[in-house]
């Protein structure tokens, strides 16, 4: 959120799960051609409670429940997007993406380009990522790399209250799919939202906290850790820049790299698995344009290679935190 | 009893089946001399099917389409030239060159694309009923699949949920006894694919997909069905491919007898279609004979254009990945 | 008309449903005071099943759960102490403390896994029937899974690959009725989830899944013949659960009305077989008082094992991903 | 292939299908417990004649047709692994594996580590990769990242004859799920390939070309490509190394790291889609290790951010071959 529509907020605070069900409620009352479908999103109001009071106020024609069945789901988004909707489909777990991968790597990424044009997709899914709530290891994943690796869809991850509003609005009026990849264990997380619609632009990172000697990149709910970390290295006099980088496909690798220009050093934070994860890529391109600014090599930091393990004790190592990113500035900069 | 169908119908289902066996036909020798590239998978000897549903379906009502496409295409009023010019990889195909034989597709016609993934079809097709009933249009939506897809799981899911939702969407299966080289009763125990529909409570119903007024008039009834509002219905037509499963002779295996070749030949959809025709003195021989001649022209013309026409440009490579807003 | 079972076999049924039950009350209770982490998805109600199932089977029999899973590894025999240290995260767990409620597993009970996915059970369940086979054992495996699983494409692609090979698969669908918050009229339009079975060619039964003698002799019926060789069956158990899909109170939500709950209460699957037992006099009611204070015990010895007992270390967190050859 | 290995060789040709062949006939042969099963493996000998023969020597109950069921085939995979056989699965394409990614993400990838070692799964996974088949957009892709991203399983793609038939063997002998992602295009590629069983191991690269000044980190077909593009630079005096990766997981980082040491130039080049390939990962690694030795940013070359086109003409575009290695490694050393 920049500053000057901070300025406009006026002080309005919200969770970040109720700014999801303000920004899908003012997708159904812009757009009539819009409805929600998913498992359980209708009269349960969603899992977490997204769409709460949603299916009440637009009724079973708009706030669709649909059978377990993640292809046609996906498919039921394909389908009526290439025929006129304008869909919001709800794939419960990103871990689930699984069951309905090939509608998305094979038709809804793909269709446009293969049809040479000749169709248009204008729909949005939102799906939960992460760990940190006991949930083990087929419902805590961070997937968001399989999606960022394919052409024809884009992929947002929100971290504030502020932003899953604004990116779901953004998502649902753009002709291409979005995927807005929500962070479950950011649910109750309190923070300004403007009522109305307002945009979040696709692809443009944020720089959440100015700072001048150390830049680290951060993905969803890691942007939280991160300014943590930032507060705490302030007190050791090292000033950090943290950027939220919002959208991961496209990517803003010109906010991330100028960033580095200034501040001659990197670290990229994610939740995701380290190995092959979208901190992989930010390296890649960071070194291969700011390669003469770097004093150091850009760190990385993402969830060990295990799956998610069940035990909160376990679960508790596994999920990057604040204390480890200090721990890796620190090392990065030679500081005890 | 259905009424008979009218001369004009008659002579239109004639038409499009010949217009999809010239078409084939010339697509497959071209990729035997390996003018075309890639692959292709012809349609030839399952005429009927997509002549007989097609003609009951407006430009508006979409079609999903499978690996097998061309016909659908053909059927739902396909232009030659764009059709080979995508099967030849060029700019002024469907699809821009982008798509070939696989994927070829025309929104205007409701052709929601040939699909290289089986099973691929059938949720995009529910999908767009589902919009169809969302809208209020009177647009139906029909999935076409073989008997190989019908093991898929998204077919499962799809067919659930357009009954479910009692959408205006068909489920046409295909059934030519084969998954590529796999018989039916090695990959399935049923005989009737149609026997599945008992699952999702909607009607199951098998027709000779040989018999191109059979299909007409059950994908008739099951479309009106569905355009009233009363839901779903699995259409199977058996048929068989005279074919391989790609190109023309394939690859060469021997997974089905001459025999049973034959005797499927003897049932040419088209062949004996011709004989009812003229024992019903709708058509005589010569106006059957000028109709192929008018349709291998448009074959030629086709090739022509096909042939004439330019590749792609490399600043296309990177067109068509996303929608530009204003572009 | 089948024999009756023996006295031992009604004990056994009895004492096993009381297990489950006993279990799962105190597993609830711990998860709403916030003892065990995560979600829980409770049993209660459903304890026919799970009880009459396993009662034909054998450690060496393989079944696969869903996130509903602590009853069918109770009955399948699991150690009290050992399932709740793993509902606990503790290193003492079945699992080490790596998978919890949604993953309790013991390959040496046969027990291929509570899963947190629903419908992924049957294709893993079609394998093990498939190894069975190919192995020449003589050991069945068991699939259970929700009227929700059913609409999964896993489970209709898990099932056609089970009766093409004829293996010695069982499909045991446990219907509540709900799937999470959708009532089964809301995700499908058929009430027999048996119905799907004619699209396999293999026999779909309904049961009484309320009645464990019910479940108990059909399910012997449909194990005896995948032994036999003679393939799968479906097997659709109508039943209820007490508490919410998640927890004992769950969320809070108004889907299901108190009068359904409370109609089905009183068809309680352990209340109704204890008053059968009585009349029958296979047990009296002290008999009966007992087992419960002896299972009670178990359960207060398990909770007490897994509360005494260790995290996993962090050293752990890296152990398991791999099998190292030779460690 | 090692100097050893070769010298044992005699001379022995074979194409890349057919030393596919060869080797999972020798694990039928040494393993009873093992079956191929897959779409029209068996009478077709799948649809690149990849294991033609073997249903006549092995017969139906070992060469298993399936029906075109992916979770289906993948689930036999697992659950059959799980109870006491060594199946070899084939997915005909990678491009299917959207249809069976939730059997291999939720329940291959983790069932061992959710169960807390409590099973192990002995399956080999094979399927084809890559483009410039016109056979456009959804069957031709590279999704490898995919799958080495994922903690439980292994991820190899062997580039020779010789690699392909050592692979298979490997894998197979290997007690947890591992993929050989064989290239389409290679099938008639010829080399040397012993008879009998040998193993290819898994996770270590291999020097395939040695070089002074300047490494490329190939995978799969690519490493021939950079191997002609080596030939090609060498005349322009630059020494180049090539690196065949083999295996992307686990990752041979020492193998390529070295060789930087030595060259301080890299270039990774893949086929798959280079924006959250695996070349991030490679990238992020070299720079992290072995950043006072690169004199300059370590190259990526992977496919442009589009699926697959069919057009020949823009497939060959689309696919990266030697001379647009040549041009970026000319590019990064500042030659003309
Ligand atoms: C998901 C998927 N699996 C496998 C294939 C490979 N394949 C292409 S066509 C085909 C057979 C399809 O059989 P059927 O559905 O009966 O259609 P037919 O070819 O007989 O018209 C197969 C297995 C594919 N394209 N997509
Ligand atoms: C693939 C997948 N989709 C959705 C979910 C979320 N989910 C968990 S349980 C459940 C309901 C399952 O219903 P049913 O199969 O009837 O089992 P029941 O809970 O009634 O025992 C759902 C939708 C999931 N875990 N996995
Ligand atoms: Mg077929
Ligand atoms: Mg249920």
């Amino acid at each position: 959120m920049s500053e000057a529509q901070k300025e406009n907020v006026e002080g309005r605070v919200l969770t970040y799960v109720d700014a999801i069900t303000e920004g899908v409620r003012e997708v159904l009352l812009e757009q009539s051609n819009s409805f929600v479908a998913g498992e359980d999103v209708g009269l349960a109001g969603g899992p977490f409670g997204q769409y709460s009071g949603l299916f009440a106020e637009f009724g079973e024609d708009r706030i669709i429940d649909t059978p377990i069945s993640e292809k046609g789901i996906v498919g039921l988004g394909v389908g009526s997007s290439a025929a006129g909707c304008r869909p919001i489909i709800d794939v419960m777990f990103v871990d689930f993406m699984g069951e309905c991968m090939d509608e998305i790597v094979n038709q809804m990424a793909k269709m446009r380009y293969m049809f040479g044009g000749g169709v248009t997709l204008p729909v949005t899914v939102l799906s939960m990522t992460g760990a940190g709530m006991s949930m083990a290891a087929q419902h805590s994943q961070s997937l968001e790399v399989w999606l960022a690796h394919l052409p024809g869809v884009k992929v947002v991850m929100p971290s504030t209250p502020y932003d899953a509003k604004g990116s779901i609005i953004t998502a649902a009026r753009d002709d291409n799919p979005v995927f807005v990849l929500l962070n479950k264990v950011s649910l109750g997380l309190k923070g300004e939202v403007p009522e109305g619609t307002y945009e979040v632009e696709i692809g443009t990172a944020e720089v959440v906290r100015q700072g001048t000697s150390f830049t680290i990149v951060a993905v969803s709910r890691m942007v939280h850790e991160a300014l943590q970390a930032a507060e705490i290295l302030s007190e050791l006099g090292v000033d950090v820049e943290v950027i939220d980088v919002r959208s991961i496909q496209p990517f803003d690798t010109d906010t991330v790299v100028n960033s580095i220009k200034k501040t001659h050093h990197g670290l990229v934070v994610h939740e995701a698995v380290e190995f092959g994860g979208i901190g992989g890529e930010i390296v890649a391109q960071i070194q291969d344009q700011a390669f003469d600014y770097l004093d150091a090599p850009v760190g990385r930091i993402g969830a060990p290679f295990s799956p998610v393990p069940f035990s909160p004790v376990l679960e508790k190592i596994y999920v990057p935190d604040a204390d480890l990113i200090v721990a890796k500035v620190k090392e990065t900069l030679g500081l005890s | 009893m259905p009424k008979q169908p009218t001369k004009k119908v008659l002579q239109e289902l004639h038409l499009t089946m010949v217009r999809i066996r010239c078409f084939e036909d010339t697509a497959g020798r071209l990729m035997e001399e390996a003018k075309i590239p890639g692959a292709l998978h012809l349609y030839v000897g399952e005429e009927a099917i997509a002549s007989g549903v097609m003609q009951n379906l407006s430009n508006e009502d979409q079609i999903t389409s499978t690996h097998r496409g061309h016909g659908h295409l053909v059927a739902k009023g396909g232009d030659f030239s764009k059709m080979y010019a995508e099967l030849y990889g060029r700019s002024t195909g469907y699809c821009r060159g982008k798509g070939g034989s696989m994927h070829v597709s025309n929104m205007e016609l409701g052709m929601l694309g040939a699909n290289g993934i089986v099973g691929g079809g059938p949720p995009i097709a529910m999908g767009a009923a589902f919009a169809n009933k969302f809208l209020k249009t009177k647009k139906v939506a029909v999935a076409f699949f073989g008997d190989g897809a019908s093991n898929e799981g998204s077919f499962h899911e799809a067919v659930n949920m357009a009954a479910l939702y009692k959408l205006p969407c068909i489920f046409v299966c295909e059934n030519n006894g084969y998954g590529e080289y796999t018989p039916q009763a090695k990959h399935q125990t049923i005989v009737d694919v149609a026997d599945r529909a008992g699952g999702y409570g909607i009607p199951g119903v098998v027709v000779d997909g040989m018999d191109v007024i059979a299909v007409y008039e059950a994908a008739r009834e099951a479309i009106d069905r569905a355009r009233k509002g009363a839901g779903p219905t699995l259409l199977e037509c058996k048929t068989y491919r005279f074919y391989d499963h790609v190109g023309v002779r394939g690859m060469g295996m021997t997974y089905r007898t001459d025999e049973e070749l034959e005797k499927w030949k003897k049932r040419d959809p088209i062949q004996s279609f011709e004989a009812e025709l003229i024992k019903l003195g709708v058509m005589t021989q010569k106006q059957i004979d000028k109709v192929y001649s008018k349709v291998n022209d448009l074959v030629e013309g086709g090739v022509q254009f096909a042939e004439d026409s330019p590749f792609p440009e490399p600043s296309e490579l990177l067109e068509d990945v996303y929608c530009v807003k204003g572009a």
